[in-house]
């Protein structure tokens, strides 16, 4: 049995274990979505099919087992593997226990419930209101406009500083940006990114500048800075302009 | 109480067919939000139209005015349930209560957002709130207190939102411009909604 | 087939009161879009609630399984009409599409968090699954399960979700008491513990 022809279907990943790896690998796949579990059950429903106990491949799932979830750890928990690791042994593993614990109890309560749908999904109604029923305008009582203050009052606050929300963190698309670029550069042929991306969030000045790398590197564009913190001049270059014209003659024929 | 009711059930025992599809009928028409034609029902039910518009009868027999508080009517698009007309009064009493009369949390954070930066778009509002946007923006559409107000990026961008003047209506508002102060928070729109994204980003950070 | 209605229906005549708010309830029960609790039941019958409760019995009588195609039911903290179960069929046939019936993991591990916690927010969600929990909360929020319910932190944080009533009203719960309690798994969490603290002694011996 070769563990990396293990052949996965997950939510995040379809295909053999080791393109998963080198996906990981290249960071073109977020550790984060993936079904490690699922992984662990689809290599031991394999297992189980065959005769006789493969510990070659026993051992050489662990190992890569073992580094997905300490990886998948680590980019779940950047701030929380430090506080673990200060812990004492006793108390991480009790902290560790806890967590696992509350997956636990939530991933049987997904159980009860799934196992409730089955049941009661015989049960139909109406959603939505009768047919016949008198049609009613329900106006709104008056407000009172210090309500709207009140609530941007509070939007304004400073969120507290625990914050764990780097896990639901997600990135805007590089793609989005790679269009964007394309499409000025189609116009003018240089800019400043800074100008460019200056009414934009902080994680979608990140994406941008990927964008920025990923244009660089197809030759589609030069970077220049003129010094450390220095504003960034984008410059179309000369052979993208012909190439770009080549591929749409190319394509106005093959469609006409 | 019981025993006539028993004895109806003992009658449907060994299953009438007739009966059998008139009881299909009622729950067809109990879950359906608009009126069913015949041959929608037929269709649900499996079965014949004729057989259908035989059963239909039994069903309006059982479910008529003065017998249940719910009748079977036909109108114009075909069969529906509705209250029996001696139960008006109640009904009313029924649609007329002021439960639901506030607006949500996000409603009340996404016109407020609205209100005090003027114009803005969806994408505007969920990167302020830090969800999306889609549902409060929709529910205070159809209420009228916000309208569309042209796109963002002279025309070519997302739709942008703003105040109605039933809005005003409702929270007592002569003008825009009597908005309680929020010098706390900043001077102007602008500077309201510079905080506004600075708070966002940290909190996505 | 039409004798024993009648029988019934002469039963009810001369106007037994309770009969008669129970054709009441009948009524607000068919032209109700959510289940109505017997405070609003009463409210809209004007009646005690002690009557609402008795004449409940007389139309639950009336509308039970085998008996009638429409069921009454308590259900998310209320009383509704549903199709009885034996009709499922022709209702799937009806609807196309049962869009809430089919939940992913995901989706169903994060409605069961919302609803075991009570509100919380994206990221105590994905706290629990180690995994982001944008798009089944995005999921969740689009089939109407889950709903906004203020803020973390008193207000300035990240957006909280609650279950809905329409939850409730899919699986079948009265209300959320309903939910198992999950506290048989103490066992597996000492084991755990056990097996970590087994590991933790070799690594510092």
């Amino acid at each position: 049995m070769i563990v990396r022809e293990l052949e996965l279907d997950l939510d995040a990943f379809e295909g053999p274990f080791d393109l998963l790896l080198a996906l990981v690998l290249k960071e073109e796949l977020e550790l984060c979505d993936v079904d490690l579990a699922g992984i662990v059950t689809a290599f031991l429903e394999r297992l189980a099919e065959r005769e006789e106990l493969d510990l070659d491949a026993c051992g050489e799932f662990l190992v890569l087992i073992a580094a997905l979830l300490e990886l998948k750890a680590r980019a779940l928990f950047p701030d929380e593997t430090a506080e673990l690791a200060e812990l004492e042994p006793e108390e991480a593993a009790e902290e560790l226990a806890r967590r696992l614990a509350e997956y636990r109890r939530a991933k049987e309560a997904a159980a009860w419930l799934r196992e409730r749908l089955a049941a009661e999904g015989d049960r139909y109604f109406r959603l939505g209101p009768s047919p016949l029923a008198p049609k009613v305008e329900t106006p709104l009582a008056p407000q009172h406009p210090g309500a709207l203050a009140e609530v941007l009052r509070v939007l304004a606050q400073d969120p507290p500083d625990v914050s764990l929300s780097h896990m639901a963190l997600r990135f805007p698309p590089v793609s989005q940006f790679l269009e964007r670029f394309r499409a000025l550069l189609g116009r003018r042929s240089r800019f400043d990114f800074e100008a460019e991306v200056a009414e934009l969030t902080r994680l979608e000045q990140a994406s941008a500048f990927l964008a920025l790398l990923e244009l660089r590197r197809a030759g589609e564009l030069a970077i220049e800075q003129a010094a450390p913190f220095a504003p960034i001049r984008v410059t179309r270059t000369p052979q993208e302009n012909t190439l770009r014209e080549e591929r749409t003659a190319a394509w106005t024929v093959r469609s006409a | 109480m019981d025993r006539p009711l028993r004895l109806i059930a003992g009658n449907f025992e060994g299953g009438d067919p007739l009966d059998q599809l008139a009881r299909t009928l009622e729950a067809l028409l109990v879950v359906a939000s608009a009126p069913l034609s015949v041959e929608e029902l037929a269709a649900a039910a499996d079965h014949d139209a004729e057989l259908v518009e035989e059963a239909l009868r039994l069903v309006a027999d059982r479910f008529a005015e003065e017998r249940s508080g719910i009748v079977l009517e036909h109108v114009a698009g075909g069969w529906a349930f509705r209250a029996g007309r001696a139960e008006a009064a109640a009904c009313a009493r029924l649609f007329e209560r002021p439960a639901q009369r506030n607006l949500s949390q996000a409603a009340l954070e996404t016109v407020a957002i609205v209100a005090y930066l003027g114009p803005c778009s969806r994408p505007d509002i969920a990167r302020i709130r830090g969800v999306a946007a889609d549902s409060a923006v929709a529910n205070l559409l159809e209420r009228g207190l916000i309208a569309e107000a042209g796109r963002d990026h002279g025309g070519g961008g997302a739709v942008r939102y703003r105040t109605t003047p039933l809005f005003e209506r409702i929270f007592g508002l002569e003008s825009l411009s009597e908005l309680p102060r929020l010098d706390d928070v900043g001077s102007d729109a602008a500077e309201i909604r510079d905080r506004l994204h600075a708070v966002a980003q940290q909190r996505s950070a």
